[in-house]
């Protein structure tokens, strides 16, 4: 290994000369400017995301610029080609759902069967339709803003004088969805990293509120905390708490072989009627509410920016979930146990693993994980927990797992997606009046797309090239 | 080749999409009032607290120059969400069903001091000035009804009478209407001297009819008379049994008579909850210029909010009907304790 | 001559084995609980008195002196289990002490009041049959090798169909027959997935699930509610003159709703099909040994796209229960679950539709315990409160997790179940 | 004579491999037709095609003269062709009779007919009834329905007593007149409310029609096990092929199992039969057994294809042999006209000696002890029996059997991963009964695990992955519970090139490679740990000959390096050529231990059968 180290490397090797002091404070200190500008850096974020259309553009723009220097259009498409080739299966299969669900849509249009009951037979095609794009318009701006807006916005704010105000409207779409994403992030993550260790976590629901009313317990509790310790101290509880709770199940199978598929779904509706009991009774704020007390300010997780903004930590949170569950899973002696536990617990055993012992952690990570999303539903948007505080995300993540190929990357990704989708449901049922389950079939579609890629290629036509990564076995029948 | 042919003509159309701008057909008439509705986890359908305040704003938007809008929460989490997706489109009123917005309402009339709110079942205390709080007294209704309940079942089974009602969640507004159907009953008891025994169930749900009707038909099985079903879905599930079993039942929030045809000729009456007259008459107020912010729209028997519906098939002893009409204007006149 | 290799066994370790000292202590602990509730939770003198509905009363015992009875012989029967005395009757024992147990707990919540006992039979047959139409689906499916997780979606879009079409045609057994079919539509999308795309069958259980959950409320919302189809009416009770006067078991057995008469037949039916029709013999053997009966040219895969289609077309009559038979009308989710308890109703039953059906009517039964404690409100001993009754709602799903975590024994699922079969 | 068979260029091909490449060959009426070959030389899709489980890319096959097109095992079964297959298709948990008749069952009509008068008088009343009376009871109409079926039911019985339909026709007449009872009936029900809707009605006849005929017909025929009991009663008298038709195929041995299979093709009334490796399971008396069986068969007129790579059985038993070699035929002659070696030779292709050049081992001291080791199986049966056995550095001790006599047990006992019920046993004078398998691994044990794709490897990971199966943990490949991928790359590299994994990639997921070098990867991973003892279970099982000898020869290596080694097989030549010291086990227990220089073949066998050591110097 004698090559020059160049770039990146050499400014690596530099930095692992410095002594760890300097290391430490150099790492405190950039992680200070993080936070300092962090309003920047999110707001600018959130622009973004409300500008893709044109920023994809822009990009294309330079591409093809750069392109002309490598010899044009055939480098480009290669280069794209290499570049997108795994997002073109989900975003097919995406995009396939979205038009079924359309068909739904158009197929379920009383308005417009009125008018073909009438003889208007055109006319009623035309207003289905007509709905129809309403319906998609109303889904995109309630998810992702109108990028005129925002333009309009950013116009007046900056030279009209309005501050940041009129910015702070334009961008709540974006914001929406990404907040919508942070429970989606770590309820997928749960159940991906279930799915790597070979189990089948349908419990997440269940973990969400436990890890939700533990750290809205522990928030209210101890009043008289600073932040520095009570935020941390309410996560952690609520992280553990789920931790176990999703754990009980991980040990049911590693003691009785019972099937988590069925101990975590009774453990869910376990969790249910507990919570009930204890939101109605034994923790009940003011009688009549069903709701708890609320959490002190200290332990909120902080918001970025002014309302209607509602972006809080839990999305950094959620994103550096992605990377420790990633980190753990590929890195760490901890995950090949999992990984070779999930794909052939018998070479496991074989190779001294302990796979009773995997089976526990994974499914106490797992529900750690699913804790985290009630965490920072508690923490950074409700501050407490009330009666019909269960939302689904814990089946949704079920298909977030899929749709990312239980990769944390990919559950990200699929995640902002999903969230991107319930943020606009809203818009759309308020404005065109379609039910927000709509949504929901999309997404079973979109699993049924994933999980089915001959379909998706049959209906484009793509050619079979055999990549596929295979997938998870699950289904290993149940008990013993 | 075909793949990104296929990209290209989804990027189009997505930007197409979002360049649609902000020219979005609301679908509401230039100078209408602007009113939005955030339901509840329960959904819009909920055959209860949801459904009914949904009919009074359709009625608003029908007979008012109002246009009215409505979403679905899905969890706890979406309330604020939901709320701020109508005061960012300037909506002028924004209905919010139900005791558990409470928080998220009192927390967003703070941030759209111009906006209008109105809260079901639910009053705050301070009260905030543009929020007004729509509540019922529906123990008055439901009292009178106990002891009407009370007398049927001694009239059906005068040996062992007994009054049972097949609850929902134990939640407070459900609590409501129980704890003061069984101070009817005792009532009764009083002023009779009879053993009329009470007793029911909480299903935990409020989405569950074949968990009531079970649940219905063991109260039956235990000798109850008049079943009171009480908590949406569910309850209706605790009338289906009563029909089914030939005993009575007593319906709740509307006039059920109505809205079960399957179970029609068993009901005595209703305890009316008029969510959606309350509605209706505060968008009139906001119409008005009276809208009550800060202060209560409290549906009661003298204004009509709460109430019995009328006698349909069941026969109804004359003198019974003469001493429940005496006791509502006693309650009416607040001579009489309700026990809630 | 081999034969006789197989019938030398060495006899196994005296020690006592875990799963036995489990249910020697919990036998030890329940029976004194018993003594704690004779002796503190009923007065002197009450008695329990069980009734029916037409009959009056039926029989009455002395309370306390009951549950002193069954309290010791539970402990009798742990300490049995303990020093390993009479292992030759050890299951008889078991459940021999766990009726006991079961019936001690309703003495002591009848104490000092009448509980309606064929009530509550009558209760647990209605609480049952969705649940065992839901593991009669699962039987035929799973028998077959393909894994149901689906049931909850089969049986919501069968309650949801039912209701549709019963409107749709004015006619509430048109709708029943629809439920059917739209449950047969799932469960063949279910194993189109799963038998020709190769999908891992849980994951396109779930999808179905997913998906009905979304599809009926939408379509609800949007259809179904708008046109004012949403309360058909309701089936109606139906009366078998004569054999319903019987006492007793003539208002449980012959006086029921159309779908309950449906379950119990398509037990039967189902058990014997499965178990003693050619049919069953060459079902069975796909989800056992799929290759053996492509060898002895079954069809593996139309045989599995057979039973799990026939298999929804039950679940689908499951559906019908909670609209159709229930209130005659659909709401949102109204399965809630249900189909999963179904699973575990089937997985106890260990894959035979009777064993299904006698491991629903114990769901039945715990639900309609839950119910009674409910409506008689014993107080506990010494902490003089009553039991939440949230508490005792979660007593079927606790009881379904100790089903599968075998503790009152191991079920045998089909070999080969949840693996696609490829023809090679 | 026209050939009874006749196979004509037969290719098939599967992605990556020619399987075979244009083979022809025929049987004869009352021939019993040899394939011999090596594993992988085709023979089994061959058979696979002929019984239709494959179908060939192209050829073509005659059948008694006639071109045939096998689609399926139904034609085959449908021609009178017979499989037994190598691995038996037989479900445990039916019984043999249940497996016997799969798919040809004999029927009988269920309940002594009752239940299908009851239908078909359902039918009658509730069209009747509730049609043209008009009831509008459900109750009334069932009650009817009652009363009528039991008449209906009466009269079918009064028929069938008087001899005038038989059960058969029974079985499919009355489901044709139920079904369109039943049709009616349910569809005059549905009518009540909704009048005159007649397209309705149309449909929903055709759609009850449709259901119901099919399903009454499942309905209308149940197993008559009786007549299946006595069927395979007498077939077995007439073979000599005596079995339990009551007894569940997982409670009887293998030898039964390979006569039911055998029963399951003559009760097909098959007149050619395949065997695909049958002596694979069997002892060599059970082999003998198996070989009178065929005779019989062949003297009743059956005709006989087996397939085998043991040129012995070719030698003393067929009339004829096909010898394939990477799917081609390459020679084909009789066994008269033939030696062993010239079979052997043609077989792989050139000249290969199976015997491992050693030098004979010192004996030292002592590394595993075992003790009066008992187990049981996954099904709680007792399958390893007070088995005591030692190991002594520099030695390789072979322990024979039949497969399925304990050996798998015995290797899961001394490698952690099955708890012993008895007995003790010490590795390095360390107990370590019931210790886990990584404290097992930790002392220096190695162990080639015998099935290697279930156990020893994870087949969806990289071979790097797989290369550190029980050292991940450990320094330098992970440090504090980090895993050190320079490190891992670097040795995973090293060890694929020593080893000659091919192709040398380490980044490949183990599944693509071939069974040889997912073998050479897991003895990569054994044998490069500093080891004390190696256990090693049928290490050669379905290698090709190449690999074997790599592999024999690594064991050696490693003997001669001073380790001790457990050598496993049911393979008694591996066994012969390899061990110093053979112990072999018979029903869980070991029979005998003897010096591998002073037993014979024969003896050998007898042990495995089941005779001791006393009775075999008495012989």
């Amino acid at each position: 290994m004698t090559e020059e180290k160049q770039g990146l490397g050499l400014f690596k090797s530099r930095i692992a000369a410095w002594p760890s002091w300097a290391k430490l404070v150099s790492v405190a200190a950039l992680l200070g400017v993080i936070v300092l500008v962090s309003k920047w850096l999110i707001l600018l974020l959130l622009v973004a995301l409300g500008l893709w259309p044109i920023l994809v553009l822009l990009g294309l723009g330079i591409l093809g610029v750069v392109s002309t220097r490598h010899g044009g259009w055939p480098w480009m498409k290669e280069w794209l080609g290499t570049k997108l080739k795994p997002l073109v299966l989900p975003a097919l299969a995406v995009l396939a759902a979205l038009i079924l669900g359309g068909f739904v849509i158009m197929l379920t249009d009383n308005a417009a069967y009125q008018a073909i009951g009438a003889g208007q037979v055109g006319k009623g095609i035309g207003l289905a339709f007509k709905n129809l794009v309403r319906a998609y318009v109303a889904l995109y701006q309630g998810a992702l803003g109108s990028p005129a807006r925002i333009l309009s916005a950013i116009f007046r704010g900056a030279i009209g004088g309005e501050g940041l105000k009129p910015i702070m409207g334009a961008v709540r779409g974006p914001s929406d969805s990404l907040v919508q994403s942070v429970p989606y992030i770590f309820a997928g993550l749960a159940v991906a990293l279930g799915f790597r260790s070979g189990l089948f976590n349908i419990g997440a629901e269940g973990q969400i509120g436990v890890g939700w009313l533990v750290s809205v317990i522990v928030g209210f509790s101890f009043p008289s905390l600073p932040g520095i310790i009570l935020l941390p101290m309410a996560i952690i509880a609520g992280a553990l708490a789920a931790g176990i709770w999703g754990a009980l199940a991980g040990l049911l199978k590693a003691e009785t072989g019972a099937h988590e598929v069925i101990t975590t779904i009774m453990f869910n509706y376990i969790s249910f009627r507990l919570s009930e009991w204890i939101l109605c009774g034994p923790l009940e704020n003011v009688q009549g509410t069903c709701r708890t007390k609320d959490v002190v300010p200290a332990a909120y997780l902080p918001k970025f920016l002014d309302h209607p903004v509602t972006m809080h930590w839990g999305f950094i949170l959620a994103l550096l979930a992605a990377a420790a569950t990633a980190w753990l899973l590929f890195k760490t002696t901890w995950g090949y146990e999992m990984r070779t536990v999930g794909t052939n617990p018998d070479a496991a055993r074989y190779g001294g693993m302990n796979v009773s012992r995997t089976y526990v952690l994974a499914m106490f990570l797992s529900g750690l994980l699913a804790g985290l999303a009630g965490v920072s539903q508690g923490l950074g948007l409700t501050h407490n927990i009330a009666l019909g505080f269960s939302a689904g995300y814990g089946f949704d993540a079920i298909a977030l797992a899929l749709l990312g190929k239980s990769n944390p990357v990919g559950v990200v990704g699929a995640s902002i997606l999903f969230g991107v989708l319930r943020a606009g449901a809203a818009r759309m049922q308020s404005l065109a009046g379609i039910p927000t389950e709509i949504v929901q079939i999309v997404q079973s579609l979109v699993i049924v797309f994933i999980a089915a890629p001959a379909i998706i290629k049959a209906v484009y036509r793509l050619k079979d090239d055999g990549d596929e990564s295979r997938q998870t076995v699950f289904s290993r029948g149940w008990g013993s | 080749m075909r793949k990104y042919t296929l990209i290209s003509i989804l990027l189009v159309a997505l930007v197409l999409l979002s360049g649609c701008g902000p020219a979005l057909p609301e679908g509401c008439e230039k100078g209408d009032l602007k009113v939005g509705m955030v339901s509840d986890v329960g959904g819009i359908d909920d055959a209860s607290f949801n459904e009914n305040t949904w009919a009074g704003l359709e009625r608003a938007d029908e007979e008012l120059a109002v246009c009215a809008k409505f979403i679905e929460s899905q969890a706890q989490a979406d309330y604020e969400k939901n709320i701020t997706e109508f005061a960012e489109q300037d909506y002028d009123l924004i209905i919010t069903v139900g005791f558990l917005l409470g928080d998220a309402t009192a927390k967003m009339a703070e941030q759209y001091p111009d906006v209008n709110f109105g809260i079901i079942d639910f009053a705050y205390d301070p009260p905030i000035p543009n929020v007004a709080g729509i509540v019922f007294n529906v123990d008055e209704a439901s009292f009178p009804i106990g002891y009407l309940a009370a007398g049927m079942a001694v009239e059906q089974d005068s040996d062992d009478p007994q009054v049972g009602y097949v609850g929902g969640m134990q939640i407070p507004p459900v609590e409501q209407f129980i704890v003061a159907y069984e101070a009817g009953v005792n009532y009764y008891n009083e002023q009779h001297g009879t053993d009329v025994k009470f007793k029911g169930v909480y299903v935990g749900d409020f989405e569950a009819p074949d968990q009531g009707k079970i649940q219905g038909n063991s109260l039956i099985d235990e000798g109850a008379d008049v079943i009171m079903g009480c908590g949406g879905k569910t309850g209706n599930g605790g009338l289906a049994a009563a029909k089914e079993r030939g005993k009575l039942g007593i319906g709740v929030d509307v006039d059920q008579y109505n809205t079960l045809p399957n179970e029609k000729d068993i009901l005595i009456t209703s305890t009316m909850k008029r969510l959606d007259n309350a509605v209706y008459s505060v968008i009139e107020s906001l119409i008005n210029d009276e809208f009550p912010g800060g202060g209560l729209y409290i549906g009661a028997l003298a204004n009509g909010g709460v109430g019995l519906a009328p006698y349909h098939d069941v026969d109804v002893p004359e003198d019974l009907q003469q001493e429940v009409s005496d006791i509502l204007n006693a309650v009416e006149a607040g001579e009489l304790d309700t026990g809630w | 001559m081999t034969a006789q290799a197989q019938s030398i066994d060495i006899p196994k370790a005296t020690e006592l084995s875990r799963k036995d000292l489990v249910i020697a202590v919990l036998f030890l602990i329940l029976g004194g609980l018993i003594l704690v509730l004779g002796g503190f939770g009923t007065q002197p003198g009450e008695r329990a008195i069980f009734t029916d509905q037409i009959l009056g009363d039926l029989f009455s015992l002395a309370s306390r002196s009951t549950l002193y009875t069954i309290g010791s012989m539970s402990i009798l029967i742990g300490g049995l289990r303990l020093i390993r005395a009479l292992d030759s009757l050890k299951s008889v024992l078991t459940w021999g002490g766990i009726f006991l147990m079961v019936f001690g707990f309703l003495v002591w919540i009848t104490s000092g009041t009448k509980l309606n006992i064929t009530g509550m039979v009558q209760s647990m047959l209605t609480a049952a049959t969705p649940l065992t139409l839901g593991a009669l689906a699962g039987i035929l499916c799973e028998r077959a090798g393909i894994i149901n997780i689906a049931i909850e979606g089969m049986m919501l879009s069968g309650a949801f169909a039912a209701v549709a079409f019963a409107g749709i045609f004015n006619n509430l057994w048109l709708g029943l027959l629809c439920a059917s079919l739209v449950g047969g539509l799932m469960a063949a999308v279910h194993a189109v997935l799963s038998i020709k795309y190769k999908v891992d069958q849980i994951i396109s259980g779930t999808v179905i699930n997913i998906l009905a959950a979304g599809a009926t409320r939408f379509l609800n919302l949007r259809l179904l509610e708008p046109s004012g189809l949403s309360a058909p009416g309701q089936l109606g009770a139906i009366r078998i003159p004569l054999l319903a006067d019987i006492p007793i078991i003539g208002p449980i057995l012959f006086e029921n709703s159309p779908t309950v008469f449906i379950m119990l037949i398509l037990v039967v039916v189902i058990n014997y099909v499965v178990f003693f029709t050619p049919w069953g013999l060459r079902m069975r053997a796909c989800g056992e040994h799929p290759r053996a009966a492509d060898t002895v040219g079954v069809h593996v895969n139309l045989m599995r796209y057979v039973s799990v289609t026939l298999g929804g077309l039950i679940a689908g009559i499951g559906g019908a229960y909670f609209s159709l038979d229930v209130v005659g009308a659909f709401e949102d989710n109204m399965t809630r679950g249900q189909g999963f308890v179904a699973l575990a109703a089937m997985i106890f039953g260990n894959w035979s539709p009777v064993g299904g059906f006698l491991a629903a009517l114990l769901f039945g039964f715990a639900d309609a315990i839950q119910v009674k404690m409910q409506i008689l409100r014993p107080i506990l001993p010494f902490l003089n409160v009553y039991i939440p009754h949230e508490f005792l709602q979660t007593a079927p799903y606790i009881l379904t997790i100790i089903v599968v975590a075998g503790v009152v024994g191991r079920s045998r699922p089909p070999a080969e179940e949840g693996k696609p079969y490829e023809k090679q | 004579m026209t050939p009874i068979i006749e196979a004509r260029n037969i290719t098939k091909r599967f992605p990556g491999v020619l399987a075979n490449d244009d083979v022809s060959f025929t049987l004869n009426k009352g021939e019993i037709l040899a394939f011999l070959g090596e594993n992988g030389a085709g023979k089994s899709t061959l058979m696979n095609i002929l019984y239709g489980l494959y179908s060939s890319d192209e050829g073509e096959v005659k059948v008694r003269g006639n071109s045939v097109d096998i689609q399926g095992p139904s034609d085959a079964i449908e021609l009178g062709i017979g499989m037994v297959h190598q691995h038996f298709q037989l479900v445990p948990v039916f019984t043999v009779a249940e497996n016997i008749v799969m798919g040809t069952e004999p029927t009988q009509f269920p309940f002594s007919w009752f239940a299908f008068g009851l239908s078909s008088g359902i039918v009658a009343l509730l069209s009747f009834l509730g049609a043209m009376i008009g009831l509008n009871n459900v109750g009334q109409w069932l009650l009817a329905a009652l009363a009528g079926g039991g008449i209906v039911a009466g009269s079918y019985l009064l028929f069938y007593l008087l001899g005038r339909i038989s059960s058969q026709k029974a079985g499919v007449y009355i489901p044709v007149i139920s079904a369109i009872g039943i049709t009616g009936g349910v569809v005059s029900a549905l009518s009540q409310g909704m009048p005159g809707q007649i397209p309705l009605y149309i449909i929903l006849s055709i759609l009850f029609a449709a259901a119901s005929y099919p399903a009454l017909r499942v309905l209308a025929t149940a197993l008559d096990r009786h007549t299946a009991a006595r069927r395979i009663r007498e077939l077995s008298e007439q073979y000599g092929l005596v079995v339990d038709p009551k007894a569940l195929i997982e409670d009887i041995p293998v030898g039964i199992q390979q006569r039911v299979e055998i029963l399951k093709t003559l009760y097909r009334e098959a007149d050619i039969l395949i065997l695909d490796e049958p002596t694979a399971v069997l002892t060599p008396q059970e082999t003998e057994e198996l070989f009178e069986i065929i005779q019989t068969l062949v003297d009743r007129g059956k005709s006989i294809i087996f397939i085998t790579h043991k040129l012995k059985e070719i030698m003393s038993f067929a009339d004829r042999v096909v010898v394939l070699r990477d799917g081609r035929v390459v020679g084909e002659t009789t066994p008269e006209e033939s030696s062993r070696g010239e079979l052997a030779e043609m077989m792989v292709g050139r000249e290969v000696s199976l015997v491992v050049d050693k030098e004979p081992a010192e004996a030292k001291e002592v590394v595993l002890e075992v003790e009066g080791i008992s187990a049981e199986d996954d099904r709680q049966q007792t399958v390893l029996r007070d088995v005591s056995l030692s190991v002594r550095y520099g030695e390789v001790l072979g322990v024979a059997g039949v497969q399925g006599n304990g050996q798998t047990e015995l290797v899961e006992v001394l490698t952690g991963l099955r708890t012993a019920t008895a007995g003790r046993f010490h590795i390095l004078d360390q107990e370590m009964t019931n210790a886990s398998p990584r404290r097992i691994t930790e002392l220096g044990v190695a162990h080639v695990p015998e099935d290697r794709q279930r156990v020893g490897l994870v087949l969806p990971s990289p071979v790097f992955d797989n290369l550190l199966l029980n050292t991940y943990y450990k320094p330098p490949f992970a440090k504090r519970a980090m895993l050190q991928f320079d490190e891992i790359h670097a040795y995973a590299h090293r060890l694929v090139e020593e080893f000659d994994v091919r192709p040398p990639n380490e980044e490949l997921l183990v599944e693509s490679l071939s069974g040889g070098n997912q073998q050479k990867v897991i003895v990569a991973r054994e044998f490069s740990r500093p080891i004390k003892l190696l256990i090693a279970a049928q290490p050669t099982r379905g290698l090709d000959v190449g690999s074997i000898e790599y592999i024999h020869r690594r064991l050696i290596e490693k003997r001669d390096e001073g380790t001790a080694v457990l050598l496993v097989s049911v393979e008694l030549d591996e066994i012969m050529a390899l061990s110093d010291r053979i112990a072999v086990m018979y029903e869980g227990e070991i029979v005998a231990t003897v010096d591998a220089d002073k037993v014979t073949r024969r003896e050998l066998g007898l042990l495995m059968a089941g005779s001791s050591l006393d009775t075999l110097k008495e012989a």
